[in-house]
């Protein structure tokens, strides 16, 4: 009871934030008579998504339902290959200084510039965008996990040491909760950045997807409905963001006080 | 017990902290045998490498000298050492309960009927009713008895204890001692006991290991023939404030 | 001097060239301006930063500034660039595709964002096929090469003038193109347009620009090795490949319009059908004259006309 | 001694990790064919950097250095503002309400997507690039600087808080040392996204520098320089994040763990 | 003394912790007065709320009834506090010295002089050369010392002490003892000790607080007196042993 009043409190204040925003937009536009295809006002964005005349027409569902399983996806191979790659480089020194100069530098490359080399290796389709959302993604949660992974007490070490822990269990028993705070701070990161990422591949390659509407919207100078897509976009990556927000207040109930 | 093989054989050990402006001996030369079902005691003036000692015994800290042996024959340093250490140093994500469950886990043991255990330990170290609570809200001292609570759950026969009682009033910790003897005599297990309680270390020890100070090396390796069981009235027994007149002088040296 | 802006449509190619070219003889200091080009992000761009008065004069697909103007866009286009529309399909000649109407229930790789999606219903129409029957795959446009080339997809839409750069990856002989224009596709396509007001104001900006513009068409068209190699001298480019771009791009100027009217030279008939079209496929109302798209009246006089 | 030791032995074992890539790289296009319209041999890009060509003079140094500048300014800028950033959401939980969503709302947000918007309101130049680079790469900083300062054990809180320590204080004395893993890690992410900002800022706004040699070369499939590019890219990349991996070795002394990345 | 005012005047003070499962009353009614320049001792069995106590003293608790009196007239609870807290609490990423320092930046002092003072303070605790080392290179009884050096830094009038001496070996602790001694009769300062050790109690105290078990009430507070300046031989008066007995015994009441 209490932990949801708490919670609504808190969307409160971010929703009214929101309204704020969105107001302070559609006064701009209007008093400055901004021209539609230059900034849209938020209303007319909202239209472009609930007016039934528009939102059959854009085939919302489909795109958004693309997007969003290309983002879920995404994360689920981001989160797993991450922590399993941060772990295999806590283990070994020999991975870790394999792994980590090639992540590094492939971190550093913009993927978009790589778009013909994508195609050519992945194709088009949802699995390719989940590998390239995988790809931008995936350099935070390593790196933290990593650091969260190494900034164990060597105290708390010793507690199972002496018990002839095997690495799995020092991993599993000591260092997997003791990093989770640096592990959910990496997740947060990866989860707009897998957003993103699912856009850049959408932008890449694609048949469907708001990456793919927001395109074409561009193409017609349909701004209103770019704006809606970026719109849908980034709800998508806020409502992400919280549910990872949600999980960390869940499994990590000492926290509390 | 001197004709029986030693369970750790301790000899001319050694160690070097290597630091950033160069090297710290914090253990000198120390030797000296533990045999099976003793109960020894270490004292020393502070920063005199206990702590050092007993990580080294249990393999946390590599020793930069001399030898260790372990009759392995009768005795699997794997499984059965239990470690008290000088911080409570419990998990903070671990209710109680699941803190002394801890050893349980990590030797695999069947964790259903060891809860029953856990919770018999806690009862033991008074703790009953804390079992669902997070470390933090517990006290200092609450905190520690955990702590022994762990080291116990997996029924060691080798028992490392880092001033186990440091934290806890004068009365709690005499009931402490007597519990603790009494497991010792029940389970037959051996003990090494690092305290800064003289007397308790008269009162609860076979013999007492007196440290000097650092560089340290063994002042002293003293047995004590008290009546055993002991009850709280060896301590009025002349030969025990004798004992630990002793080993008070021997502590003065530095 | 008067300062003017000039937003490209897009980064450097080589028909950016004429410009650069006027730029480094003086030509545009010759017509009293001191012209700033910028690099560009799209024709929807080009239409949105001279509609918020950041630039004078830009480079535009025509429909653009056409749909931009219905949508309030204080702009009107002053001058054509090329005079035959560059739109092109690009396939495996193996494929078996001889006439566009062969594409249907093919993959198309073409940028949503490019004129070539965008007016494709309209050829659709025109060739009498429904325009939802291929299937439209959106990629970067830096990969449209190698979409065609690993068959990815079986068509790529791609300007006619990209053709060097597909010849990169697929032999000459058998690569197969289809110019729409070939087909009837007859819409306007690049076009240099003006912001209203400097129209109004100050003519003769306009007028200057536009003379030493296709003054540097003129000299590019006649000497194109020298054009390039100015282009090279302001941004990194590969010589050859422009070169060859370059020449492609000469093509579409090479028609009968040009010979006789001069470079540049907007033909209304021709306008009113591309202001048509562009009402009838991207959605809105043709809510002005053709007169108030666009103006012949800057052109130079007398005209550069182009030889063959 | 021992420290110089390691420390070519580290990187001796990175370089060997490099070449090894450059290798396989460059066996894997002679093996497979791979054409170079889809991707050169490291050896025809790097002959492109410092071989003159016939048809086209790139003049290298002016790029590099423009991009370096970029990435150097827009890192400095990031990393400040970020911390800033993290310290006030830290400070006020009513500001962090308010501001996280916006945060998160602008990061969902593809840079190369909302691009004619912000060129449209600051225009061309290294400022436009300053800011793209800074959208692209803050999020991290913030989310783990933020974490960090938050991470505290009460207990150490209450070493200051009984001298009614300033708020300030209890952040400059406890917080901020405390969270410099969390903060250092949230760098070393930033250092390589602040490159991938700069290069993405200049295929959007600007006529100079590696990532606008990369733009226009797609145009003609001219792949060569592209790479070339990338490989400094990445060079720059690197270099960036093990300057920081050095500043947080020497900002921490006491974490002297063998274990980076 | 007892015409004086006191400096702090402890009413009905009570504590309940909310926890997931109900509350917990930690301090049941506790009221005592402390005098300037008194020696307090706080003892009780573990877990019935010292710490507690203390922190609510030092405002980093509220809590949940009763009223505490300050006389700020003479006093700057701001800036005259010093905490010996019962975990070492040192500051892994600063060194010694710096942590000896920590409140003298905190209160904004001048740190050039007090560089000087924190030497000395670490001479007094014997620990002269670890200036520069970092806490995790010293022992659990070093860093106890540390932390009592800390709290001095700033010479506060009154001073919390948390078990300071918990870790320490006897020789070493006695040490400390008379040091405190010494500094407390020389600075005028007023103590509020909690120890375990009921001699050290007696030895060192005006008065002596005695709680009961959770939910704590003051069972006794015991005035000792003793002859001042207190030596070793105080130990051997018989006062000093019924006084010691006292307190043991109405500790057994639980
Ligand atoms: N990790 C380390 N690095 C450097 N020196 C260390 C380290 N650990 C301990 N020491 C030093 O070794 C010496 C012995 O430490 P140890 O912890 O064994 O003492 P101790 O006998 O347990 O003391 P106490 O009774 O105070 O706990 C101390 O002087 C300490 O400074
Ligand atoms: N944060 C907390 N949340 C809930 N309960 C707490 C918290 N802190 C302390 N307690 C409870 O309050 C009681 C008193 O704790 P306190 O630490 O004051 O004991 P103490 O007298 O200092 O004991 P010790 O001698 O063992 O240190 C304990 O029963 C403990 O469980
Ligand atoms: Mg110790
Ligand atoms: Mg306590």
């Amino acid at each position: 009871m209490k932990t949801l009043a708490l919670f609504i409190r808190k969307h409160y204040t971010r929703l009214l934030t929101l309204i704020a925003v969105l107001a302070l937009w559609q006064i701009g536009v209007m008093v400055f008579e901004i021209k539609e295809f230059i900034l849209p006002a938020p209303l007319t964005i909202l239209a472009q998504l609930f007016l039934p005349r528009y939102a059959s027409q854009h085939r919302w569902l489909t795109h958004i339902s693309t997007t969003l399983s290309e983002i879920l996806l995404s994360f689920c191979v981001t989160a797993v290959v991450g922590i399993a790659a941060a772990i295999l480089m806590t283990w070994s020194r020999i991975l870790r200084q394999i792994i980590s100069p090639i992540i590094i530098l492939f971190n550093s490359l913009p993927k978009i510039a790589l778009a013909p080399l994508f195609l050519l290796w992945f194709g088009y389709g949802i699995v390719p965008n989940v590998m390239i959302a995988f790809l931008v993604a995936f350099f935070p949660i390593v790196i933290n996990t990593f650091t969260g992974l190494n900034a164990v007490d060597e105290d708390l070490l010793d507690l199972v040491r002496y018990l002839h822990a095997s690495k799995w269990q020092i991993f599993v028993k000591i260092q997997l909760p003791n990093s989770l705070p640096y592990i959910f701070s990496g997740f947060k990161i990866s989860t707009t950045l897998c957003v993103v990422g699912a856009i850049v591949g959408e932008f890449i390659a694609s048949t469907r997807g708001l990456g793919f509407l927001m395109k074409s919207a561009q193409g017609y100078m349909n701004t209103a409905l770019m704006f809606a897509s970026l719109l849908l976009i980034s709800m998508l990556g806020v409502g992400f963001f919280s549910c990872i927000a949600l999980l960390e207040r869940w499994l990590m109930p000492w926290e509390e006080s | 017990m001197a004709e029986r093989k030693p369970l750790l054989s301790i000899r001319n050990v050694k160690k070097i902290f290597k630091t950033r402006d160069g090297e710290l001996e914090a253990l000198g030369d120390v030797s000296f045998d533990v045999y099976p079902g003793e109960f020894v005691s270490i004292v020393g003036p502070s920063g005199c490498g206990k702590t050092t000692l007993l990580k080294i015994l249990a393999g946390l800290l590599l020793k930069s000298g001399g030898a260790i042996e372990v009759d392995q024959a009768n005795f699997d340093p794997a499984r059965e050492v239990g470690f008290v250490f000088q911080k409570a140093l419990l998990l903070y994500w671990r209710k109680i309960l699941d803190n002394v469950l801890l050893p349980v886990e990590i030797l695999k043991m069947d964790r259903a009927p060891m809860k029953e255990r856990a919770r018999d330990l806690l009862k033991l170290v008074g703790l009953q009713g804390f079992e669902q609570s997070y470390p933090k809200e517990l006290s200092g001292g609450m905190q520690q008895r955990v702590s022994i609570a762990r080291a116990l759950i997996h029924d060691p026969k080798l028992l490392l204890m880092d001033e186990p009682f440091g934290a806890l009033d004068a009365i709690t910790r005499e009931r402490m001692n007597l519990e603790l003897l009494r497991i010792w005599e029940e389970a037959k297990k051996t003990i090494l006991f690092v305290t800064h309680g003289i007397n308790e270390a008269v009162f609860l020890s076979d013999r007492i290991i007196v440290l000097s100070a650092r560089p340290s090396r063994m002042v002293q390796a003293l047995d004590i023939n008290l009546p055993r069981p002991r009850t709280l009235e060896v301590r009025t027994l002349p030969e025990f404030g004798q004992y630990a007149l002793q080993i008070y002088n021997s502590l003065e040296i530095r | 001097l008067t300062k003017v802006n000039f937003q490209l449509n897009w980064k450097i190619t080589a028909d950016h060239a004429p410009y650069y070219v006027a730029l480094k003889n003086g030509w545009f200091k010759e017509e009293g301006l001191d012209v700033n080009i910028i690099i560009g992000q799209g024709s929807g761009y080009t239409v949105q930063v001279l509609d918020s008065g950041k630039a004078e004069i830009g480079i535009s697909d025509a429909p653009v500034p056409i749909k931009g103007i219905a949508q309030g866009a204080k702009i009107k286009i002053v001058g054509i660039i090329f005079d035959k529309h560059p739109n092109c399909m690009y396939f495996w000649k193996d494929s078996g595709i001889t006439k566009p109407q062969d594409i249907v229930g093919k993959t198309v790789a073409v940028p949503a964002a490019d004129g070539h999606y965008v007016m494709w219903p309209a050829f659709a129409k025109q060739i009498g096929i429904e325009p939802d029957s291929v299937t439209f795959v959106n990629i970067e446009p830096s990969a449209k090469v190698a979409a065609l080339a690993t068959k990815k997809a079986d068509v790529v839409f791609e300007l006619y003038t990209g053709k060097p750069f597909m010849e990169k990856a697929i032999p000459p002989d058998q690569l197969g193109t289809i110019l729409w224009s070939d087909y009837g596709f007859n819409a306007y396509a690049h076009s240099l347009i003006a912001r209203n007001d400097v129209i109004e104001k100050n003519p003769e900006i306009v007028k200057g620009f536009l003379k030493a513009a296709y003054r540097g068409w003129d000299f590019v068209l006649k000497n194109p090795e020298e054009g390039v190699k100015i282009l090279s001298e302001y941004h990194p480019i590969n010589q050859t490949d422009y070169l060859a771009n370059l020449m492609i791009v000469m093509e579409f100027f090479k028609t009968d319009r040009y010979k006789n009217y001069g470079i540049g030279y907007i033909d209304p008939q021709r306008m009113n059908d591309t202001i048509e079209l562009v009402g009838k496929y991207m959605g809105i109302d043709i809510n002005f004259k053709p007169e108030d798209a666009y103006t012949s009246e800057f052109l130079p006089d007398p005209p550069y006309k182009f030889e063959f | 001694m021992q420290k110089i030791v390691d420390a070519i032995k580290r990187h001796y074992q990175t370089v060997l990790v490099i070449l090894g890539f450059f290798l396989v790289w460059q066996f894997s296009v002679m093996i497979f064919q791979v054409r170079e319209f889809i991707l050169p041999s490291p050896l025809v890009a790097l002959e492109h950097l410092f071989l003159p060509q016939p048809d086209a003079n790139y003049n290298w140094p002016v790029h590099i250095n423009t991009t370096l500048y970029e990435v150097l300014i827009s890192f400095a800028f990031t990393s400040l503002a970020g911390v800033a950033i993290a310290i006030t959401m830290a400070w006020s939980k009513l500001i962090n309400d308010l501001i996280l969503p916006v945060f998160i709302f602008l990061n969902s947000l593809p840079i190369i997507a909302i691009a004619p918007i912000i060129l449209l309101w600051f225009g061309y130049g290294i400022l436009t690039n300053v800011l793209i680079a800074f959208l692209v790469s803050f999020f991290p900083v913030v989310i783990n600087t933020a974490a960090g300062l938050n991470a505290v054990e009460e207990d150490l809180l209450d070493l200051v808080r009984y001298l009614h320590a300033s708020k300030w204080q209890i952040f400059m004395k406890i917080q901020i040392p405390n969270s410099l893993p969390y903060l250092f890690t949230g760098l070393k992410i930033c250092s390589t996204m602040c490159v991938v900002g700069a290069i993405v800022g200049e295929f959007i706004a600007s006529d100079r520098g590696l990532g606008y040699i990369i733009i226009n070369s797609q145009y003609t499939m001219d792949t060569p320089p592209i790479f070339a590019a990338l490989i400094l890219v990445s060079v720059i990349g690197t270099a960036l994040f093990e300057l920081v991996a050095l500043g947080e070795k020497l900002l921490m002394p006491w974490h002297q763990t063998e274990t980076e990345i």
